[in-house]
């Protein structure tokens, strides 16, 4: 639980007046476990508005790596995709793809990555291919993209799911696309990192210390006015709840104000 | 040697029904026009290898052109699904050979260096190696970190396609290939390739290439074809030329949804088009080119430098 | 983050007696003047990691700072030998561990990319294995390309030296090292090894370098110090701001093939010396920098484009 | 013997006035070998004369790759080394070495290469390492560089010898750098190319198909004035003669002048 970040010290009580959304208080929350981190691998969406809220806040000087290869970015407006043009005009470094997956993420240099998921299962196994068997599924998925190396090689593996559900916290996953530290050292594999360490979701925050074998994710927080037998009931397995559960702190208004008016402005994430 | 063609005899040239073809482009650069010119062609038969197959390979699909799609990433970027891809491989109607963004990446590599594998850090515990024969471990010959138990990593094998295509922003006639912004996997999929054709924005004077060699990603040696096609990458972008059509991605979502509209959709703006000067021209007339239209952002110069005196220093 | 600071820090700071220290640019960019701050400091017992030891290399073995030397070209240049590297290397008092160039950039590639072993297609049969029991075979897990045996190929393990020391044109505060001209194997080497300085002839504003990110070779969040070095690769060169001394690396052969006359050229170039400042300005005195003056040779500049309405297209 | 090529048909006699010395003979001999070449690689010094020559004679458009990085160079100045600054300025392309080596030379594009070498035996392999035990050597060569890698995968490759002695074409080598293909194939290698196919001396010209195992370096020409007794007693092996054993044509007066008018005015390499 140690490594559960308070909201920043400056944080005022919330603005009751335009209460945060489910949103930003993703965004906040993910942000503030960006404490002490110093290069982070990202997509777009979520995780760009925690990292970038980070950035003013707990994580001066954070860097986001793109796996389109961009260091650096200074973007004019807020990117569409990792490789929206915008992340390239300004920016410090672009790297060739083999660099940048080769170099900078196989080389074992990102802090924390962030990852998203279909379905995920209790010891932080993905599932971004198919829903149903490979073979023939019953829904065809993107597949893993870059996932299954930002698993192995990023220190740890933050994931933001919108919708805590059991069709997505699965006991079972119809197929292991990105699997955690545990799956790939009993496949002969020594992952560099700690496997996925965060799930923050609508309802609370799951986490792994990730420093053991058959270590589960554990409901360590919920979200104000969420009880831990809701989540459970939304978990597809026997959900660990910790002895101290914590109730997150909701978006400070620094928090609000950043996202609101600096970072994202025309909502294109708050949504 | 001046390599420019048109693209209508590129494809006819480089693209044999059956052939195994790269299209190359991470999101910048996509050759959609190559992908077009395919399907006015009536290809069948075809291997499609891309890293992130995309809009245009779900184009292809549907156009009957394509018979197994190897790639990492099938998705519509984020903006949805890609509706063809998706109701062949759910039916069992499409082949698809699967590994990751790093695996293609390595595979080209591996082409590129005419090893027989690449090693890599992905895979392990992983169901892909299970749906993928081609992911497959190798043993280390050294003690492992600690001394101990030498390490086992998966490798992948190479890829040699028959034909990569790449869209670039500029090169000269004979084939030096200049890129700015992301160059993505362009020239590891080119030298892994038999035969490559750059498609580009503009072909410009040797004199401009020159001025700035480090700007080349490809160099002319393992080029064969250069046709000069602008816009030729739309949906996508070219950095400093135009930008990225968003909204027509997120409009695939839905004309890819509907089997009907899809196939309308590639008779008015694909087989309805002689070629892409005339998709341009079509797109031109709702306001696409405007829309997209970008300001200047200029590099700056750097200097080479130049010998002052005739003999060594 | 400031990571500018002077060489004589930058060397106390990441030089540590018996450390590996990768000193790289091939010909081109060659951190001459880190390697005499080496000197300067006295440091001893360091395994020099450096595809083709020459000049710098050799003055620091006679300075008696290294214990070991690995490499592939212990040359200087075409300009004859180095006199005090082949000395010790006849007289068995300096180990050394020689591979080939593709070998040296193949341990970079397997350090930089953290893998066990990184495989190439030289050494069968070559006696250099023999002598470097480093150089290891694997047996491809893929059938022959003929569909026979499995091939065989060479591989070598990773370099992950502590520090790499490079020398670059420019780089601005937080360390994105810009490179023209040949950029031979410096972001591996810095990408391998635990830190990085990068010596430059010019910190530049940030604006100079996201004016051209392409032009990074080296981004900052592999480099630990930045050092302004001015003519800080002489006998090198550096493409653009001076010349190569081709005069010195041929007098080279001469004073290192005497050891008293190598020792003497050490006690006023370099331990006669403060710092390369001292070196400079006791090099203008004979015209040497006049004489590998250049004049311009611009690169032209290239558009990045800037997103024009506020909305997404 | 099919490949040991005339001289340019347009050539005339000789300039018998100011006749060819030998390195003219060899940048000359050497040039003709590479008809219907079209990817070279090359050092600096006699190679750069030859590659020079046979481009503006019978082979136009041959690319010299160097494995600097450098690709299509449009010098101002003859280069005094594969690393030249005038090869930079005004090229076509200027790769990083592992794209040089990995993609160009390793991936198979080098049709022919040239290489140096202080022995050769009778089977092309090279020794640039040694003279005497590695170990504790009598003289430390600079070592193998790229040379080994050439050998390795360049399609075929080109030795010119300045000097024919017993020294240089030895029985044994005292150490192999860069192996043949029959050495190579006996470690279970599979090289790409033929090997060395023809060595150029001063003396005259040895030859390998390097389409057969075991195949030996064959004296298949000798420069005016030479006898094939003489080459042997240079060699030191029992060097096999061709049956038609040819005397290589002189440079032609067009070869001439573009040496010494236009490739090298100034007599860097023509020494």
């Amino acid at each position: 639980m140690d490594r559960l970040r308070p909201p920043p010290a400056e944080g005022a009580p919330v603005n009751t007046a335009n209460p945060a959304t489910s949103s930003e208080l993703l965004a906040a929350v993910a942000s503030r476990e960006l404490a002490g981190m110093r290069m982070v691998f990202a997509g777009i969406g979520l995780p760009t508005l925690a990292v970038s809220l980070a950035d003013l806040t707990v994580a001066p000087g954070l860097e986001i790596v793109y796996e389109s290869g961009v260091c650096g970015a200074h973007p004019s407006h807020l990117p569409e995709t990792i490789a929206d043009a915008v992340l390239i005009t300004g920016a410090e470094a672009v790297l060739p793809m083999a660099s940048l997956f080769g170099y900078v993420l196989q080389g074992g240099r990102i802090d924390v990555a962030f990852l998203g998921a279909a379905q995920i299962d209790r010891y932080g196994n993905l599932n971004s291919s198919v829903i149903g068997p490979w073979e023939r599924p019953a829904v065809r998925l993107p597949g893993s993209g870059g996932a299954v190396e930002v698993m192995a090689n990023a220190g740890e593996v933050f994931v933001v799911m919108r919708r805590h559900d059991p069709r997505s916290f699965v006991a079972e996953l119809d197929f292991c696309t990105s699997p955690g530290p545990d799956r790939a050292r009993a496949d002969g594999g020594r992952p560099r990192g700690r496997g996925v360490t965060r799930v923050i979701t609508d309802l609370g925050i799951l986490s792994r210390a990730g420093d053991g074998a058959g270590e589960e994710l554990t409901l360590t927080a919920v979200h104000p006015g969420v009880t831990a037998e809701r989540v459970r009931a939304a978990t597809g397995w026997d959900l660990k709840v910790a002895d101290a559960l914590a109730t997150t702190a909701p978006p400070t208004d620094q928090e609000l104000r950043l996202l609101r008016e600096d970072i994202d402005p025309d909502r294109v994430y708050l949504r | 040697m001046d390599k420019t063609t048109t693209m209508s005899e590129a494809i006819a040239r480089y693209v044999a029904d059956g052939a195994t073809v790269a299209l190359e482009g991470f999101t910048h650069l996509i050759p959609t026009a190559a992908g077009h010119e395919i399907i006015r062609q009536r290809r069948r038969g075809l291997t499609v290898v891309r890293m992130t197959p995309d809009i245009v390979t779900d184009q292809m699909i549907a156009a009957d052109c394509v018979a197994k799609v190897v790639g990492a990433f099938v998705g519509n970027s984020s903006a949805g699904s890609l509706g063809e891809l998706r109701r062949r491989v759910e039916a069992g109607t499409l082949e698809l050979e699967e590994c990751s963004h790093y695996g293609m990446i390595c595979r080209y590599l591996a082409g590129a260096q005419r090893l027989p594998f690449y090693p890599l850090r992905s895979y392990a515990g992983s169901d892909l190696p299970r749906v993928n024969p081609g992911l497959r471990k190798v043993v280390s010959p050294y003690p492992g970190p600690d001394g101990g138990e030498p390490e086992q990593v998966y490798v992948v094998p190479p890829v040699h396609p028959d034909v990569t295509i790449i869209h670039a922003q500029r090169a000269d006639r004979r084939g030096n290939v200049q890129i700015w912004g992301l160059t993505g996997i362009q020239a590891e999929a080119v030298y892994a390739a038999r035969h490559a054709v750059a498609v580009v924005e503009e072909v410009v004077d040797d004199a401009v290439v020159r001025a700035d060699p480090n700007r080349t990603a490809v160099p002319a040696h393992a080029i064969d074809a250069v046709v000069a096609c602008p816009h030729g990458a739309h949906p996508s972008f070219a950095q400093g030329y135009y930008d990225r059509d968003n909204a027509f991605y997120r409009r695939w979502a839905g004309i890819s949804k509907d089997p009907e509209r899809l196939k309308a959709w590639l008779e008015e703006y694909v087989l309805g088009t002689r070629d892409h000067a005339e998709y341009v021209a079509k797109l031109a007339a709702d306001g696409t080119w405007d829309r997209l239209a970008v300001g200047s952002a200029p590099s700056g110069s750097i200097d080479y430098g130049r010998r002052l005196r005739k003999e060594h220093p």
